[in-house]
């Protein structure tokens, strides 16, 4: 199991009226409200006035978000991008205000950021395909739930586990989206557990539709492996009970923490690294 | 009830659908799958049983998804909290029958058009399910909460889901109400010609409210079912159905201008989208096309059913 | 002399822009029909709209048998003995005759459900009472207007008040239903009922009235007994002035004919053949369900045509759509303005010029000033009565709105112009002032088709008259020639025959 | 025009919130703030002038996000391609002419009710652009085309900005169109009363298609927007609105039945709604929280407006 706490404390420096934007991709989804929960409970523990702002998942309501933050002259834009090439121009806007940026999550694929912190899609896609590579034993027949047909997460997440999956034994032998969304998760996985005899794993771009999923299966009584990704506290109690087999851990809380951290570093003007990995992990019982 | 079916509005595009997807696909036309499609029809077809009573009035209710996510997160929250399982059920359906009729006072004593009002309780009960559930789903603990959920998402009556009997039922309701009874008389005068309704004595600002408050109602009661269906509520339930739920009703050839309609057709039309949604996953149709796919179909569907009338 | 039942004392009423009622007083007598009379927009709809629960009064009162009471709305006037026929048609069009007629008091079981089969056997009961032969079972939308205002009229006999309101209900009947209603109207004053009756038509008047009250400019004027008034003085309380001839038959000498209709067959009317001259006004005269809109509507290009063919100055034409119609120089103005005449929602301006506005078009967009005098003109020419012209047309009174819809069609400048019951809702001056636009229309060297029902109308108004029954012409006749009598036979001599061949 | 946007229903609504907003939030009433304000609203704007014409008629028109979407993407690929600017904002154009036609003539010719017709096409497209774009954003490439685009986005011209300048030469042409043409004139008509405008010699059907080819290529012209904001077309833009726009017409006073209402009060509806989401953004109101506050000052702006009409 994971936890997502300590990241170690940085202080000194005067954090005195300093203020400091989020602007989350979404928060309809546990894995960003989480995130967010990280920045604001470090915020709270370091001093620093934060604005969160919710972009909706959509890119335009994005640019709107970080334009308002420039005109609130906030000291620095934490952003945690719909997507990676739409955010450009809003990372260009803060750049031109004079307004360090700095992403989490997902990148800029332009403009200046001071640091980005994220964990790797395709690194987890992959993590996730070859954990189901070696729980088969090299052969069988997989089901891949898609996330939101466009976004990022899903593009990279099926990337890698596609990659992955190359030259082994393993088919998929249904390909479907459910959205990032746990009814829908269930409602095709029943489908598709209606046209496919055999299936031996699932992999899911995320755990709402993963646990959507099992739920799926758990009804039809067969025994097939289901593998998500976030550990969110849902999935990581199905894991625990057994029901779930694996989540790829991005610890979207510990994200949110060091984005505060690095913000606090770059207002005193420390240095800080340009690339902030945060470890993935597999969770499994 | 049978020969009118086939009068419902698709009812053609319907079985063509059938026949057309049962040849393409082997699993479909089989007892399980057919049973599958039905319940997961059926959360869709409970809603647009309501909103077909609203759409007969002239309005829409674009707050459904809303109340359904609303009132599944207050039953989870009662029910991990303890709470017997038949008074948290009555507390989602009181919740959907409150907004309900908040949408209809604010419709008829405001004077507020349809699609604002409901709009309006749309991002106002999305906004105070995130609020409720810190934008987390709340999984429903206890033995004996979880077991009469699953009985609600996998039970059988019968050998039929009993979400697929709680869908019939309702619809049996509906249909009795809207052709049997004087409330659904007035719901027809009202949407028809809300004027001469009005002018024959109908109290027609009683009939309006009552029509938001059964789609709220039935709303919640959808909510229940999504509940017991995931175990769990999301704070996202619900979001979008009112888009689906419309579409199942106009499908069903009711018309969005009020008055002219029949809840059989919504039934059709909420078939035509669980089959369609089933089929495409059966198929494997990869998830571009499938949307594609859908528009056609649903284009066809519509376009045979007035064909067929113009005969 | 009756019994004073109905008392209604200074009432007055404001809409923006309108004094429509200015401290007016009402009564009504039991076994008597009060007739209302008054010109467009006199108020008489307001008043009894008040009455009826439909308005609230600004100030006065209401004394039911010496009672005062409040009229909170429609349900409530009608629980307190007050029903009403509304001179517009209020009926839900999805829903079928019975259904109508039971609405807002259905009859239901213990079980609370409907009594359908009894609900349709006393509609059944009540529209023989009116000797109209119309299955209940059948949808509103799928009977003619006529076969509709029966059905209110049956509808409001159902409520069995004690005070029954008829605005304008001869207003889409023919003569034959007229003289049924007047049956049913006697039976009521017989069960000591008291009636209000409205009309433009002051033949009735004297036919079924008892006494009539007087409104002009939203003001109270006399109240007289029929048998103490004749038509011109009835005419000079209204008008405050007196008019002369009622029909300013103009007679005009042409022969040229414009217009040709050849074996014109389609779903409504079956081989029908007439030519029109220049100059002339053809009426066209018969019984409800003739299919004469249906005629007038298929040669507007509303309606496909199977078989035969129209010829326009020569040419031989085909309209696919109203639009091509017009530009070709015929127009029709409907018998029903509230649902095909008029967009209600939409100024009195912008009603008028609608068919026409390519007369108004420039460089960028419409003249408005030029629209605007224009309607203007017509406003004054046909004396249309509203406070200005960007007021709805929803909110002007019934006969006005009807002008609205005549001042439209003039404006196209049709070369043939067909009239569906022109004169509906119009009080006498106005219909002096339309049959003298015919006069100049006719001068103008422009022909007219006269759909109406109104027999002094037909009869004194037309050059010829065309007598159709069952979509089929069954009898022409000339001027000369013209009498009730003959139109009648020609339809009854048809009914006849029908009937004999049915029960062989 | 200055008189009668006083008269554009919820105009008290949006002064009411203009005034708390300035005084609540210092950064509010500032001249950079309110061109920020215009520029995020141009967008929605944009597509509820279309918007305006289609419910007008009585109809409604669900393809708007997607015909957004995809023409955005069309025109990032030509772009990318280095196809000549003008031509490939031409192409974009030409494609929400196109699709709004398509929706026009299944709506007239095929009778089918628009909101399912619109449906379809919101369906279609999305599944197109998907395809097209293979579910990935196109980032655009190349000096001219990227410089353009920064233009559209960045640009001003005296002072304000080119899409807010654009939204106002939109507004303009509308405003004209709806009050001193013909062509306006029958869309009221036929919103008003279909039968009577067709009796008057209206070509109804026209006038329909018409309505929603405005609304599809003012869609697009959304679509360029959006595109330059991003620099990219994302395969989801424009994804959900359609709400957005019809929010802002009948908050605009429009009534959804058709025949009644004002282009001026569509700007209205759509300033109330953008002053909305930057100000709760300044003013830092949790997001959940924005949800909830949005729909109350809906609610209060409308009903506002009601009383402000009885008295
Ligand atoms: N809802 C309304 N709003 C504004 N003005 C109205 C309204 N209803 C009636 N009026 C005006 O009040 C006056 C009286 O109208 P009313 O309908 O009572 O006339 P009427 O005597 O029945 O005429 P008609 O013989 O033409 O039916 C008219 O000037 C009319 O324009
Ligand atoms: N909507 C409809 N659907 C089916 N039949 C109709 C419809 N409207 C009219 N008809 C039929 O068409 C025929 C002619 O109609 P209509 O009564 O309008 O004729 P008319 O001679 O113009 O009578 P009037 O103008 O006096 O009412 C009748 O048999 C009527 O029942
Ligand atoms: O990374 C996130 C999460 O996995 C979420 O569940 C869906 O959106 C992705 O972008
Ligand atoms: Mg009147
Ligand atoms: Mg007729």
């Amino acid at each position: 199991t994971t936890n997502s706490n300590e990241g170690e404390e940085t202080n000194g420096g005067t954090t005195e009226g300093k203020t400091v934007g989020l602007v989350v991709s979404t928060q309809s989804n546990p894995f960003f409200v989480t995130l967010k929960e990280g920045a604001e409970q470090k915020a709270k523990d370091l001093g620093v006035e934060l604005i969160v702002l919710d972009s909706q998942d959509d890119p335009a309501k994005e640019a709107s978000n970080v334009e308002d933050l420039i005109t609130k002259q906030v000291d620095l834009i934490i952003i945690n991008p719909t997507d990676s090439d739409a955010v450009v121009n809003s990372v260009l806007a803060a750049n031109d205000a004079g307004i360090p940026v700095i992403t989490v999550d997902r990148a800029s694929n332009g403009g200046e950021v001071v640091s980005h912190i994220a964990s790797d899609n395709v690194a987890g896609g992959k993590m996730a395909g070859e954990f189901i590579i070696e729980q088969l034993g090299g052969n069988g027949k997989v089901v891949e739930l898609e996330g939101i047909a466009g976004t990022s997460a899903a593009r990279e997440r099926g990337e890698g586990f596609n990659a992955a999956l190359e030259g082994t034994g393993i088919e998929v032998v249904a390909r479907q989206t459910a959205d990032f969304d746990r009814a829908k998760g269930l409602d095709v996985m029943e489908n598709i557990l209606q046209s496919q005899p055999e299936i031996d794993a699932v992999f899911a771009h995320n755990d709402e539709m993963a646990l959507g999923a099992l739920e799926a299966i758990k009804a039809s009584g067969r025994d097939i492996i289901v593998v998500g990704f976030d550990a969110t506290d849902d999935a990581v109690k199905a894991v625990e009970a057994g029901e779930m087999a694996a989540t790829v851990a991005q610890q979207p809380g510990l994200m949110g923490e060091i984005a505060i951290e690095t913000a606090l570093k770059v207002m005193n003007g420390e240095q800080v690294e340009a690339n902030i990995p945060v470890e993935l992990q597999l969770v499994t019982k | 009830m049978k020969a009118k079916l086939a009068k419902a509005k698709p009812f053609l595009g319907l079985v063509l659908i059938v026949i057309v997807v049962s040849i393409l696909s082997p699993n479909f036309f089989t007892k399980d799958n057919l049973l599958t499609v039905l319940r997961q029809t059926s959360i869709n077809a409970i809603i647009a049983a309501g909103m077909t009573f609203v759409i007969l009035t002239a309005g829409i209710d674009l707050s459904v998804g809303s109340i359904l996510g609303f009132s599944g997160a207050i039953c989870a929250y009662l029910l991990t909290n303890g709470t017997n399982v038949i008074l948290a059920f009555l507390a989602a359906v009181l919740v959907g029958a409150v907004f309900g009729l908040f949408n209809g006072v604010v419709i008829t004593k405001g004077k507020v058009q349809p699609f604002i009002a409901t709009l309006a309780t749309m991002i106002l009960l999305r906004g105070a399910t995130m609020v409720f559930t810190n934008g987390k789903p709340i999984a429903v603990k206890g033995e004996s909460a979880t077991n009469t959920l699953r009985y609600i998402a996998r039970g059988e009556i019968l050998g039929i889901p009993v979400a697929v009997v709680m869908m019939i039922v309702v619809f049996i309701i509906c249909y009795h109400i809207l052709h049997n009874t004087k409330y659904g008389r007035h719901v027809y005068a009202v949407g028809g010609n809300e004027q001469a309704a009005l002018l024959s004595g109908v109290n027609t600002d009683r009939v309006k409210m009552l029509a938001y408050m059964i789609s709220g109602i039935l709303a919640s009661i959808a909510g229940i079912i999504v509940l017991s269906r995931l175990s769990s509520a999301q704070p996202t339930a619900g979001d979008g159905y009112e888009l689906d739920a419309i579409a199942a009703v106009v499908l069903g050839g009711t018309s969005l201008a009020g008055g002219q309609g029949m809840i059989l057709g919504t039934v059709v039309g909420a078939m035509i989208i669980g089959i369609l949604n089933n089929a495409l996953n059966l198929l494997d149709v990869q998830s571009y096309y499938q949307m594609i796919v859908r528009a056609i179909v649903i284009l066809i569907a519509v376009l045979l059913d007035r064909k067929d009338k113009n005969k | 002399m009756g019994r004073e039942i109905l008392r209604m004392e200074n009432i007055s009423k404001s809409f923006p822009g309108v004094k429509a009622l200015d401290d007016v007083r009402f009564n009504a007598y039991e076994g008597e029909v009060m007739a209302l009379l008054g010109e467009n927009g006199a108020g008489k709809s307001t008043l009894m709209k008040i009455l009826s629960g439909v308005y609230t009064k600004d100030t006065g009162k209401i004394l039911l048998n010496g009672k005062e009471l409040e009229v909170l709305n429609p349900k409530d006037a009608f629980d307190k003995g007050i029903a009403i026929i509304h001179q517009e048609l209020n009926l839900v069009p999805n829903l079928t005759v019975y259904e109508n007629i039971f609405l807002g008091r259905e009859e239901t079981t213990t079980y609370k459900t409907l009594k359908k089969d009894y609900m349709i056997k006393e509609a059944k009961k009540l529209l023989d009472r009116l000797k109209v032969d119309i299955d209940p079972t059948l949808k509103i939308n799928e009977i003619s207007l006529a076969k509709q205002q029966m059905v209110e009229i049956a509808k409001a006999l159902s409520l069995n008040t004690s005070v029954i309101i008829m605005d304008e209900p001869t207003d889409t009947l023919t003569d034959k239903e007229v003289d049924i209603l007047f049956d049913v109207i006697r039976e009521l004053k017989a069960e000591k009922k008291a009636i209000v009756y409205i009309s433009h038509r002051l033949k009735e008047v004297f036919e079924i009235c008892d006494r009539v009250t007087v409104l002009r400019d939203g003001k109270f004027i006399d109240e007289r007994l029929v048998s103490e008034i004749d038509e011109e003085e009835i005419i000079k309380l209204m008008v405050g002035r007196t008019l002369d001839e009622q029909f300013p038959y103009l007679k005009t000498n042409t022969s040229e004919f414009v217009f040709e209709v050849k074996n014109l067959t389609n779903k409504y009317v079956k081989n029908i053949s007439f030519s029109l001259k220049r100059g002339e006004v053809l009426g066209i005269s018969g019984l409800v369900g003739a299919g004469r809109s249906e005629l007038g509507k298929t040669i507007f290009g509303l309606y496909p045509i199977d078989e035969g063919e129209m010829i326009l100055e020569g040419k031989k034409v085909e309209f696919k759509s109203p639009k091509e119609a017009i530009e070709n120089g015929i127009m029709y103005v409907s018998e029903d303005r509230k649902s095909e005449g008029l967009v209600l929602t939409m100024d009195v301006k912008s009603n008028i010029t609608l068919s026409s506005l390519d007369k108004f078009k420039r460089a960028l967009g419409l003249d408005k000033k030029k629209e605007e005098r224009i309607s203007e003109d017509y406003r004054k020419k046909i004396n249309i009565k509203t406070p200005t012209l960007t007021q709805k047309v929803k909110n002007l009174s019934g006969g006005n709105q009807q002008k609205v819809a005549i001042a439209k069609s003039l404006l196209t400048q049709p070369k043939v112009l067909i009239l569906d019951e022109p004169t509906r809702g119009i009080d006498v001056g106005a219909k002096r002032e339309i049959y003298d636009l015919l006069n100049v229309i006719k001068k103008e060297g422009h022909s007219v088709i006269m759909i109406s029902s109104e027999m002094p109308e037909i009869l004194g108004m037309s050059d010829r008259i065309i007598v159709m029954h069952e979509g089929k012409i069954k009898g022409e006749l000339t001027k000369e020639e013209a009498t009730s009598e003959k139109i009648m036979n020609y339809i009854i001599k048809e009914e006849e025959d029908r009937i004999e061949s049915k029960i062989s």
